[in-house]
């Protein structure tokens, strides 16, 4: 329950930068999620700030205090491990009683904090039982009693869902999320699963290559991307390449794009597929409205996506939702798609910043 | 209920069978030897005339065999604690960081294992003969010559039954363990050791037991006057053949299956050896 | 570069240096017989006279040892083949079946581990003498009477370590051969022993080595005229001490390091012992 | 590349049926996929069906041949593993020249099929390698080569896509449906990905408890579910509980649905997220519209579902895309939604089938 500020963490192995002039600001309270794909150094930040990653460079305060060059257990922080960690020669309730054991509370303190705490995650029950003798889910759940017990200034959690199964990370995220705000505690979460990262932070920051690319709510980072690699990151995107002729992109294919706003050189436009709107006859009016054919039709139940050719060299995906009744366009059929205002990035640098 | 098929029946009993023989194997001799510890009559022809206790009776009352039980007894625990003293740390080494050598290392650990006995009891004669030579120390027949070179058939047992406990020892536990506020002695103690128990148990037992009969190294080390057990037993087959000696090779095998079969209820031994 | 705390580094070296301390004591005791195994004058005495090889050439060329060496060598090769052929089976079984008792079967196939060596020969020992009694049959003494005490020596380690390799394998691809078309018996060849060839190949090597290096079941087995290396350095020992036994000592152990570092480089002993 | 015939199949183990009465038709050339949540029965009938499992009834056939008591060496059907099962020990080349060896092929004649099955899987060079040295994606590249290289009858796949990697899932999926369809090869594949089930397949099989729930086409099982268990577990829905009154359904909570058609006694009507229209102000037109509360915004990039409580008892899932610009709803917002016609089912039991 404190602020925790990472001042141009940087971590350095030989000439591999893990993590590279990291500066965030989580302020008491917010639920941020570091997201990324692996290799991108959410992981190496986020063992910073538990004290098990020196950094090279940089600094770390909690609640206004520098801990950088403190121990582990010397910083108050509450960690979720991914394999859960519990230790397999304790009960539950002895697991839970271990931040409380070290921080020397009377036997009868211990005793009713180790209760609320598994009373907070409904496993009040199963005090006595071993890690073993329960399910992932069940264990996660301790594992997250026993990291919030000792009322940590700020829980870490490293990829907590991923050992489980789709079902059950959907259920145990909805708790986090709750215990989390319930509580007002500052937490900061490494996932690789953009699904989790969107519906469970406050804000969220993109990582790739060991630096922070974009930082933002769901809403920022989906609707203004910073660079094509948080377009395509975030979200899913089609991506047609080309070159700015008379303030127009023209790409290869020979396809003639609207931009809204003046680029210049060489350009990637991207396209959500959820905004493109499809019509079987050229509609009335519309902004970069082409003709194509349909390659692949992809039935998912709610959601129908569509491949269509715009060009020989040119193939967007387009979302249509799945309103029952109707024909479906098939493979083959001729459609004309709406693209709208596409956002444009440089086409070299994926990380470079967009119009 | 569905019935497998002959042919799959049949390897079935083939492999069970083979399981039957091995153990069988190493069964029938014990057996003997048990039969031949309650045989009435002294002399040890077939067939018997008769059973009887009393030889274990025997066993017990002969002061030979007690005073090398005792001697046997503390050597082996003497040696199996400074083992396991020298091995806990030796294996966290080799399971921790990348030693230079480190494969080579743990290779050379087991030689004790592999080196024929004889030749580990001469080398070791040797190595203290010199040191007494020259030091002065009167080291070559006192106890503590005897346990340093037990100590050496104690090391490969307990360095590799930790190191097999480490392998499986997930250490994110050691994280969880210093991010609620344990150090890194605290963590060791609460956290890693409870972890390897398992190994350092075998370890321990294995090295005792190994200390405990060995013959080899022990013949080069004692003096006259002091003996072990298996010593005691081979200078007495020597003199004469009774079924007394078969009366303590059964209490011996008895108290060893017990530890280990007691030893695995605990911690799971055949996890790790 | 990052600056390792001090107290980090301290633990470090503290068990760095345990690991080069255990690795001392093993080495040592080696170290000091290869030193008498060149000293040039025939009593063991300090300082030496001068170093030479020529006990390398007297140990090679003293016929006791040489026979003693062949016979050593037959029995375990021997001993290990019959080992292996009963092993085998037996640890697929256990690996494969829940059988009835299976733990404790597993775990009784330690015992010649664990037994003293003396308890073991001697219950061999009354095991052959009481069937020579029964049946008339020469068994006592005879080539044969030896192997069978060494295949109990073997069995434990080629059990065990067989099984340690299995406990690895990944019965799919067995599934994934015979759906490819192998049968059962084409499957075990091609894809089963494959997969288990460094326990097999490490349960030939530990169980080849002490049977070569036994000395207390051979001891009660052996015939007068008939000895294994053990037995004939003890012997030799008793009449005389010079640097020729240390020189044998050293070939055995250079014998046994070699084949352990080659056999690990190839098939990754380290894994499975 | 056969009709593959499964004639009520049962495997009893004592008395649990692991797979009980299953019927299925495959023909030649269909890519029949079976889906259903763990212990279903579905990879007790692919084993039955390969050989490694002996049904206690029923009978398999292959090609018009009764294969029911062949050992699994002399059926010719090719199975891709969850865990790829390539022979660690040899090369990419001798893992797949092993199928071709067993059946004697002269050794001019296997180098050339393995070469050709390799370059199928783009995998041509890198037939010297071991496994080991390979990714999970060409592992199970390689995985498929070996059991496509003889011609099977039948291409059996067990869960080929669990152990890989979200993005590369997606790009072997394709792969893998794109050969089966050159090859014009019969397949069967077990999963308990529904959208691995949707997007490869020609038809699909539900199944749950040992038995067959339904078979059908994406489309059919989508659009028409038998029973409210297949609703739940082929593409989402929210149910409602109620029971028949005066040709209504009445919730607990008091609601009032029409239904399609005349039902009777205690039933559950389910609803998908995307059909259920979400505004505002009243609709002018529309059946079962009811006014709710937003108690939860899930915002998920492309998608937004609403979590909107109807009564104190009912709470259902509206899925709205997100058209960018425009205010989204948020929580505590009163909104109206047209549920449209609901399939409607027995409330007692999950499998019987609907109205």
């Amino acid at each position: 329950m404190a602020r925790l500020e990472l001042n141009a963490l940087t971590k350095r192995y030989g000439d591999f930068h893990a993590a590279r002039d990291v500066s965030l600001d989580v302020p008491e309270g917010e639920f941020l999620v570091l997201l990324g794909p692996s290799g991108c150094g959410k992981t190496t930040t986020l063992r910073m700030v538990a004290g098990f990653v020196e950094p090279t460079a940089g600094s770390i305060s909690i609640g206004g205090t520098d801990v950088t060059r403190l121990p582990p257990w010397k910083r108050n922080t509450g960690l979720v491990f991914q394999n859960y960690a519990l230790f397999p020669h304790m009960t539950v309730a002895e697991n839970v009683a271990f931040g409380l054991e070290m921080r020397k509370l009377s036997k009868a303190e211990t005793a009713e904090k180790v209760k609320g705490a598994l009373d907070l995650v409904q496993l009040g029950h199963l005090a006595d039982r071993y890690p073993r003798q329960m399910s992932g889910g069940q264990q996660q759940r301790v594992a997250l009693a026993r990291a919030l017990v000792f009322r940590p200034d700020v829980l870490l959690l490293d990829e907590p869902l991923s050992n489980l199964d789709a079902k059950l990370r959907q259920e145990v995220r909805i708790e986090i999320r709750a215990l989390q705000q319930r509580l007002g505690i500052t937490a900061v979460m490494v996932t690789h699963d953009q699904e989790e990262a969107l519906t469970m932070s406050d804000r969220l920051v993109v990582m790739s290559e060991g630096q922070v690319r974009q930082v933002g709510t769901q809403r920022e980072l989906y609707e203004t991307p910073a660079s094509r690699f948080v377009a395509g990151f975030v979200g899913r995107s089609s991506f047609l390449e080309g070159e700015l002729r008379d303030g127009r992109l023209v790409t290869q294919g020979g396809l003639a794009l609207e931009t809204p706003k003046p680029v210049h050189g060489k350009v990637t436009a991207a396209l959500r597929p959820e905004r493109i709107a499809v019509s079987a006859e050229p509609p009335a009016e519309g902004t970069n409205v082409f003709p194509g054919t349909v390659e692949l039709v992809s039935y998912m139940g709610g959601l129908i996506d569509l491949h269509v050719r715009l060009s020989p060299s040119d193939v967007v995906v387009a979302q249509v939702t799945n309103q029952g009744g109707g024909t479906l366009p098939a493979t083959g059929d001729r459609v004309y798609l709406s693209l709208g205002s596409p956002a444009v990035f440089p086409a070299s640098d994926p990380h470079a910043r967009g119009h | 209920m569905s019935v497998l098929p002959d042919r799959r029946r049949l390897g079935r009993w083939a492999l069970n069978g083979a399981a039957g023989l091995a153990f069988l194997y190493i069964l029938i001799p014990l057996i003997f030897v048990t039969w031949l510890s309650v045989y009435a009559q002294e002399i040890p022809s077939y067939p018997p005339e008769g059973y009887s206790l009393r030889w274990y009776g025997a066993g017990i009352a002969n002061d030979r065999f007690l005073s090398a039980f005792w001697t046997s007894t503390q050597v082996g625990v003497i040696a199996t604690l400074i083992g396991l003293v020298v091995a806990l740390p030796a294996a966290l080494a080799l399971n921790r960081y990348k030693l230079f050598l480190g494969g080579a290392i743990s290779n050379l650990l087991l030689m004790p294992l592999i080196v024929p006995g004889i030749v580990l009891g001469f080398a070791l004669y040797v190595f203290q003969v010199e040191t007494e030579i020259a030091t002065g120390l009167p080291i070559i027949g006192s106890f503590w010559g005897i346990v340093f070179g037990h100590v050496l058939l104690v090391i490969p047992w307990t360095v590799r039954l930790i190191l097999a406990s480490l392998a499986g020892f997930d250490r994110t536990l050691e994280e969880a363990a210093q991010n609620l506020g344990a150090d890194r002695l605290t963590t060791f103690r609460r956290v890693t050791v409870p972890s390897i128990l398992p190994g350092i148990v075998a370890g321990c037992l294995f090295g005792f037991v190994s200390s405990f009969g060995n013959l080899e190294v022990s013949l080069f080390l004692v003096a006259p006057g002091q003996t072990t057990l298996p010593i005691a037993i081979l200078q007495y087959l020597e003199w004469r053949i009774d079924p007394s000696v078969a009366a303590v090779s059964v209490m011996q095998i008895a108290v060893i299956a017990v530890a280990l079969l007691v030893t695995d209820r605990f911690v799971k031994i055949s996890r790790v050896v």
